[in-house]
């Protein structure tokens, strides 16, 4: 009788087959190899972009914090298309309370309700997440003009608001240094943290997560509250660097959003992607706009570009390819001349 | 000596049917107890609710003398009860450390301790004896390896007890072999063991007493060492199990249907097969030996790498690329996955047996509704379906009436070949033998049939033929007459195994 | 969806002895639910008839009527995607908007029936674009269609440079426009006929009932032999047809039309269907019940702009109940299936 | 054949970009011939006119500087929240980049869609290009204090157009060129007021798209103007219609059926086109337009043919031609110093107002 097993599957030894495993493990690669393009590219037409580089990461923190909130959510297979009203409502919720010290944790709250009433209408009542936060997309549109009373309304102290806007150190302004905490913070989280990385059982295999006593709907919970919070910080952000709240603020954030965390390649049902993905997303995202920008490309021209790169990224995803060389290769004469008799 | 773990007049029921049906099991500190019984006697229910997945209607879970709240898997597994499940239960894209400490990761502060966490899962992986890169995503592993790291994690809770649930279905003979082996050293350091199985041999070879259920009500307990194999199967199926030579058919077979040559795919290595016109061709061999794949490749189910399939019908012959061209060519499928693949289960009886027969039941696109349901009613009446009611969902039905209403569908376009995929998995006892009478009958009629089949009973009444597959390949091929259980195991395992 | 219980009953079932049919208990909740529709619209309109001033005159009708016809036109085709489990349509944005424009500028020069020719052209595209992408490729049809809506609005604004187009007076646009039957708008008549026609193409043909039962079980229509693929682009195409007439009838509407005309109707059609009842899994709806959820959407927000209810209060009412429809519908099937 | 503004060179640039146009437009709309009549100046508030003149005096002061070539070129971002993608932006980009060309002004320019904060973030890109000037058009008028103050740390002048920043904020501009919206709402309501002629009449009024910047300023110039000086008109409800003529149309009629047809005399709607939706309202219910007493704002090419037909009582001319022709005159005179900074230059376009009696003019032949 054998006391060990050897089932193939050992550890790859030498540099190069690590290398090569610890690449294959990774899900980021559409959004590495865009990102290295557009690079590429700018580097010889736009080189503008490169020496302003804090304002090109200025516009990445305003596209991809959303984003960071949202993969949370999309590793679980989950949706949250309330995130851009969440900005919005949260936005509008700074600018109507004078005083700053209150006015920020009540948004910062409000994102936090906002994670929570979700969850509630996916993990208790059992709605679709998709429809929930639809619900909500709505909702809370609406909240932030009623609030707002339809028109921009600016804070109290816009001096705060206008240090705000300010770099810290170098060229470090709180929005970019704010994006990089929640870019650390849910990286770690899901990376590091146990209930995080218990994001990607709840995505992957939910069963199995429920069999294995994971509190799934608590995971849940944990998920759509970052999404809020993360969206009513960015509210925040809009609205102090602006000095005005505005009901219609963050229009094109939810589309965005979505953009990077695919091109990232976080899959959408869950259980594959990774933050870090999200954050490569909205870079490449950020550096074609701001690139576009500088070229001064028209704006339907840059969204056709837009769109037509998130029509690739999501048609070459592994499983389209696959499933679209099958269908090819089901069409093709077959090859078997070697072996047929 | 007291019992570890002790399950008290447990009943559920679904749907007004009770699947366990007061049902009490109990096992001692280092006892190995099996709980045998046929497909759907309600042995993984019972398994489910002692781990905390499923909700028993009535009756306690006691742990050393503890009562385990009802429904909570983590209360389950605090207490000492881990379950190794049927269907694999790990995360595809996570890593083999993390999957075996799935939900019990050590933390401080919430922040998982990875280098703990792999020290774990290697002595976990270092008990059960299996060696695996821990950084790998389960996504990249074989199905047995996966079987491993499934036990390694219920291992890694250090269980009073640990239930195994069906654990040899996807292992090869030496992997079983190691298995069974293993847990005789687990039991021996003092785990309990829960080892469900429908494999006998093994119980006998591993276990200490056995439970046997019957449609849910638990039959008898048995010590092992005073019983034989051919009791507990007598109260397994509940009358006598034997050759029914009667059924056999004089096969008298026509020209070639299906020739497929050199088919390569995924798991399949160049394997080349062809059924005859009322022939029926069996596919033996062990779960994950290439059957599923063999023949999902040869009728275009799923892509092949390499390799020529032809039909031929009323002297036409056809080249099948892909699953559409082989439907219309004429072929049938029955698969594995009734639910998932074979069924659309809200959908109503004459809408699922009319599915693939929707353009000769329509006018210009429109539907005929009068001839679907004729033709519905007229097909769910031949294949028994009780009661024959059209316009029921199929999910209201049990799995037996599921499959019956799979089979009807393909009967309906009178196929040249029909390919059955375990045909009669989950399906009780009345069921199977209806079942077993269309195939014959279809084959009587003229039609090819392949099917592939675990039960080897089953195989053996069957098939005129049967070839044996092993990692991919077609290990040998016997007839009607010379094929019997242990030449049939001894080619797909690949050695000798002896007859327990 | 409470995932946990569904999931374990569907595998328990899996193993389940059942000897007996299990019966299906329905409550008199899942009833409402299933017809709640129905009555929520007839109390709706029963209540604004008294309580609401002007609600209740011919000339109001015709302007819920006005309202209903472009966006009902949009969600009855957008529940073909709908139901075949794709979530929507979000590119019907740029379809609507992209037919409008084409409606105008070529209609003015060319004649309509070019217009048309172009418009539907457009619609092929969009329908196959989408449907490719879904089906062929396995892509996510939330992602798909967000590309072709940028893709398609880019297009679209470049080429209009944003302009509002408008017909020429008395043109056949604007006759269409101005049609009516009694107080009954002609653009009704055409929601009324491409529902009807998309609802016998649902339920009596077999691309019909092939959408649907790719929406229930996506593997098992596969594996009766159905290139499922081609059911999916057929899906988006129905969409596509159905956006561009929308287009139509909503530039006939005021004889103009431009690119920011549609801004909207993807999500708001969408909670048109989704009031009305229609799965967004997949595999259970009908047009008929988009037609009702479009209705009770229209009167709603032509009670709401009746009484003065600002912007803000509109929106937010539309998210309450949307979240209230759908609360109901999913405790209504738990009832049931207790 | 004089523009609204004299800038001498105006003329021959006025041909050429006329051309421009034409080749544009794709759509052939009621054809708009030139009638000789001079602009009815009216009963404008005194403080537009009185910029009105000022903007004139300063901008033909620079006759020198437009009339060479251009000795140096410079680099100018424009921040816009439209482009090409909307008829009002296509009209004004045209005669922007013409005229900048001529003065040596070579524009970029961005679209933000009305985001303020894609805005602020097009504006911080555009700082760190360090171009010699940057125009400003806000999506969100409150909202540009950050951009206003980044720009002036890197010395970069700011002119604004279009939509005014406010008061707290104006050091911070060299100056502004465009209408005067809030200007605009109270020209459209002194039209209403005159047309209603002291009789008691209740309107309905038609808003722009909720939350826009210039739907709040037009909206605020009418109701301050009426309530103040015309309380014999009602404003009897009020509704947010997306600047299309169908959202337009399906509000008016809405709330003609809340208020009853009886009881209403008017309407007011914020953008020409949107009173051509509310026409269409009126007609659907078979009145006649030319019955009630409405006024707009725009004087665009759906405006202006129902002014003509009598449908509409007047309107408000904003001349996309007239913002993107001078707009880039001034930018050039800040650059070149001629406006220093303090200076605080305000040059509104004239809000001519356009009736029957002077909408066969060329002056205010309608231009998007």
């Amino acid at each position: 009788m054998t006391e060990t097993i050897q089932l193939g599957g050992a550890k790859e030894t030498g540099f190069f087959p690590r290398l090569r495993t610890i690449i294959g493990r990774r899900t980021e690669g559409r959004g590495v190899i865009l990102l290295l393009v557009i690079l590429a590219v700018l580097a010889f037409t736009q080189p503008l972009v490169f020496t302003a580089l804090p304002v090109t990461i200025g516009r990445i923190a305003l596209i991809g914090i959303v984003a960071l909130g949202l993969t949370a959510v999309i590793l679980m297979g989950e949706l949250d298309l309330s995130v851009a009203s969440t900005l919005a409502a949260s936005g509008v919720v700074v600018a109507i309370i004078p005083d700053l010290r209150i006015a920020i944790p009540a948004a910062l709250l409000m994102g936090i309700v906002v994670g929570i009433i979700n969850a509630f209408f996916i993990a208790i009542v059992g709605i679709a997440s998709f429809i929930a936060s639809l619900g909500m997309l709505f909702a809370l549109s609406g909240l932030a003009f009623v609030l707002s009373n339809e028109v921009p309304v600016s804070i109290a102290n816009q001096d705060a608001g206008l240090a705000f806007g300010q770099p810290l150190f170098g060229p470090v302004t709180p929005r970019i240094l704010l994006f990089f905490l929640v870019f650390i913070a849910i990286q770690l989280f899901v990376t590091k943290v146990k209930a995080g990385r218990e994001f990607f059982a709840v995505g992957g295999n939910r069963q199995a997560a429920y069999d294995s006593g994971i509190p799934v709907k608590r995971r849940i919970f944990t998920g759509f509250i970052i999404s809020g919070f993360v969206s009513a910080l960015a509210g925040v952000i809009y609205t102090l660097e602006l000095t005005v709240a505005t009901p219609t603020a963050g229009s094109t954030v939810l589309l965005a959003s979505f953009a990077a965390a695919i091109i990232g390649g976080n899959y959408l049902k869950g259980g594959r992607g990774s933050i870090i993905g999200t954050l490569i997303g909205a870079s490449s995202l950020g550096v074609l706009q701001v690139a576009l920008f500088l070229s001064g490309v028209q704006v339907p021209v840059q969204n056709t570009l837009i769109g037509a790169i998130l029509l690739i990224a999501v048609i070459t995803d592994p499983s389209s390819l696959r499933a679209i060389s099958a269908r090819v290769r089901a069409t093709l004469p077959d090859r078997t001349k070697v072996e047929a008799q | 000596m007291a019992a570890v773990v002790e399950a008290k007049n447990i009943t559920k029921a679904f749907g007004g049917v009770k699947a366990v049906d007061d049902v009490s099991v109990s096992v001692e500190a280092g006892e190995i107890l099996a709980v045998v019984g046929e497909n759907g006697a309600g042995k993984s229910t019972l398994m489910r609710i002692l781990a905390g997945i499923e909700t028993q209607d009535s009756g306690q879970v006691i742990v050393s003398g503890e009562v385990i709240p009802k429904s909570d898997a983590k209360a389950s597994i605090d207490a000492g009860i881990s379950l190794v499940h049927q269907e694999l239960s790990l995360v595809p894209e996570m890593t083999v450390a993390e999957n075996i400490l799935l939900g019990s990761a050590p933390t401080t502060v919430g922040i998982t301790r990875t280098r703990q966490m792999k020290q774990i899962a290697q002595a976990a992986l270092e008990e059960i004896g299996v060696s695996v890169d821990l950084d790998e995503r389960i996504s990249k592993l074989s199905v047995a390896l996966r079987q491993f790291v499934e036990i390694a994690r219920a291992v890694a809770r250090k269980p009073k007890v640990l239930i195994l649930d069906e654990p040899t279905a996807s292992l090869t003979p030496a992997e079983t072999d190691y298995l069974l082996s293993m847990l005789q050293r687990l039991a021996d350091r003092g785990m309990s063991i829960v080892y469900i199985s429908h494999r006998i041999p093994e119980v006998f070879r591993l276990c200490d007493t056995v439970t046997i259920l019957r449609d849910g009500k638990q039959i008898s307990v048995l010590d092992v060492a005073k019983t034989t194999p051919q009791q507990v199967i007598d109260q397994m199926v509940g009358r006598e199990l034997k050759k029914d030579l009667e059924s056999k058919r004089s096969s008298s077979p026509g020209h070639v249907v299906l020739k497929a040559v050199g088919i390569r795919a995924e798991g399949v290595n160049d394997i080349s097969l062809e059924v005859r016109a009322g022939e029926i061709i069996g596919l033996g061999g062990l779960v994950g030996a290439g059957r599923t794949e063999l023949v999902r490749a040869i009728i275009g189910a799923d892509p092949r790498k390499l390799g020529k399939v032809t039909l031929t019908v009323n002297g036409k012959t056809k080249v099948i690329s892909s699953f559409e061209s082989a439907v219309k060519a004429g072929v049938g499928y029955v698969p594995e996955e009734r639910r998932t693949d074979g069924l659309a289960l809200t959908m109503t009886v004459a809408e699922n047996i009319t599915l693939p027969n929707r353009k000769e039941l329509s006018a210009s696109g429109f539907q005929l509704a009068r001839k679907i349901r004729t033709f519905a009613d007229d097909l769910s009446k031949r294949v028994g379906l009780r009661p024959p009611e059209i316009d029921r969902e199929a999910g209201q039905y049990s799995g037996g009436n599921q499959q019956k209403i799979v089979i009807a569908k393909w009967l309906g376009r009178r196929p040249a070949l029909i390919v059955l995929d375990e045909p009669t998995r989950g399906v009780d006892v009345g069921a199977k033998a209806e079942i077993h009478r269309l195939v014959k009958e279809l084959a009587d009629n003229g039609t090819a049939v392949l099917v592939v089949s675990s039960d080897l009973p089953e195989l053996l009444e069957l098939a005129d033929t049967i070839h044996v597959v092993r990692d991919g390949t077609i290990t040998g091929t016997l007839s009607q007459e010379e094929a019997d259980e242990k030449r049939v195991m001894s080619l797909a395992a690949g050695e000798q195994v002896e007859n327990a | 969806m409470d995932k946990k219980t569904t999931l374990t009953q569907q595998m328990a079932v899996a193993q389940e002895p059942e000897k007996a049919i299990v019966e299906r208990k329905t409550g008199a909740l899942s009833w409402v639910a299933q017809n709640g529709i129905f009555i929520f619209l007839a109390v709706l309109i029963l209540v604004a008839s008294f309580a609401v001033n002007g609600f209740a005159s011919l000339e109001n009708l015709t302007s819920i009527l006005n309202r209903a016809a472009p966006i009902g036109i949009v969600a009855v085709g957008m529940t073909y995607v709908v139901i075949s489990g794709n979530y929507l349509d979000l590119s019907v944005v740029a379809q609507v908007a992209t037919a409008g424009v084409i409606f105008l500028a070529v209609g003015n020069e060319y004649g309509l029936f070019v217009a048309a020719l172009a418009a539907f052209a457009a619609s092929l595209v969009y329908g196959i674009v989408n449907g490719v992408a879904v089906g062929y490729f396995k892509a996510n049809a939330v992602i798909v269609t967000l590309a072709t809506t940028y893709i398609g609005l880019g297009l679209l604004r470049f080429f209009s440079g944003g302009s509002i187009f408008f017909g020429n007076p008395d043109g056949p646009m604007e006759q269409f426009g101005q049609a009516k039957l009694g107080p009954i708008p002609a653009s009704t008549f055409v929601l009324l006929a491409i529902t009807i026609v998309l609802s016998i193409l649902l339920t009596r043909t077999n691309f019909g009932f092939l959408v649907k039962s790719f929406g229930v079980n996506e593997k098992a229509t596969r594996l009766a032999g159905v290139n499922t693929d081609r059911v999916i682009v057929g899906a988006f195409l129905v969409t596509a047809f159905a956006a561009t007439l929308a287009g139509f009838v909503f530039a006939a509407y005021s004889n103009t039309a431009v690119s920011t005309m549609s801004q909207g109707f993807d999500f708001r059609a969408l909670a048109a269907i989704i009031i009305g009842g229609t799965s967004v899994f997949g595999g259970r709806g009908s047009v008929l019940r988009t037609l009702l959820g479009v209705m009770f959407v229209s009167v709603l927000n032509n009670i709401l702009v009746l009484v003065g209810i600002s912007f803000g209060y509109q929106q937010l009412a539309l998210g309450i109940i949307i979240l209230l429809a759908v609360t109901l519908d999913v405790l209504s099937r738990k009832l049931g299936e207790k | 054949m004089p523009s609204l503004t004299p800038p001498s060179g105006g003329t021959q640039r006025e041909r050429k970009r006329g051309k421009m146009r034409k080749s544009r437009l794709i759509l052939a709309p009621a054809a708009m011939l030139a009638a000789s009549a001079l602009i009815l100046s009216g009963c404008a508030a005194e403080e537009t006119t009185e910029t009105t003149e000022s903007a004139e005096t300063e901008s033909s002061s620079d006759d020198t500087t437009t009339e060479e070539a251009p000795a140096e070129t410079f680099e100018v971002y424009a921040l816009f929240p439209q482009g090409n993608d909307q008829a009002y932006g296509s009209t004004l980009i045209e005669p922007l980049q013409a005229n900048g060309a001529e003065l040596g002004i070579n524009f970029t320019l961005s679209n933000s869609g009305y985001d303020a904060t894609k805005q602020l973030a097009e504006c911080e890109i555009a700082v760190a290009a360090q171009p010699d000037g940057i125009m400003l058009w806000p999506a969100v008028g409150s909202a540009v204090r950050p951009c206003l103050v980044a720009a002036d740390n890197a010395g970069i002048p700011v002119w604004v157009i279009n939509t005014d920043v406010g008061p707290a904020d104006a050091p911070l501009t060299y100056g502004y060129s465009g209408p005067d919206t809030y200007g605009q709402g109270v020209a459209s309501a002194e039209l209403m007021c005159e047309a209603v002629d002291g009789e008691e009449v209740g309107i309905i009024q038609v808003n722009g798209a909720a939350g826009n910047g210039t739907a709040i300023d037009r909206d605020n110039g009418f109701t301050d103007h009426v309530e103040a000086n015309c309380p014999n008109v009602t404003i009897l409800a009020e509704q947010n219609a997306d600047w299309t003529p169908a959202g337009a149309k399906q509000v008016a009629a809405d709330m003609i059926s809340a208020e009853g047809i009886e009881n209403i005399g008017g309407i007011y709607a914020a953008d020409d086109s949107m009173v051509d939706g509310a026409v269409q309202a009126l007609e659907d219910l078979g009145e006649d337009a030319s019955d009630y007493f409405i006024t707009g704002i725009g004087n665009t090419k759906l405006g202006n043919p129902l002014v003509k037909e009598g449908k509409m009582y007047g309107t408000v001319f904003q001349s996309s031609v007239w913002e993107g022709e001078n707009a880039p005159e001034y930018m050039h005179r800040v650059l070149t110093g001629e406006i220093a900074k303090g200076d605080r230059v305000t040059a509104y376009m004239p809000s001519v107002k356009v009736t029957a009696e002077n909408a066969d003019d060329p002056e205010v032949a309608p231009e998007w």
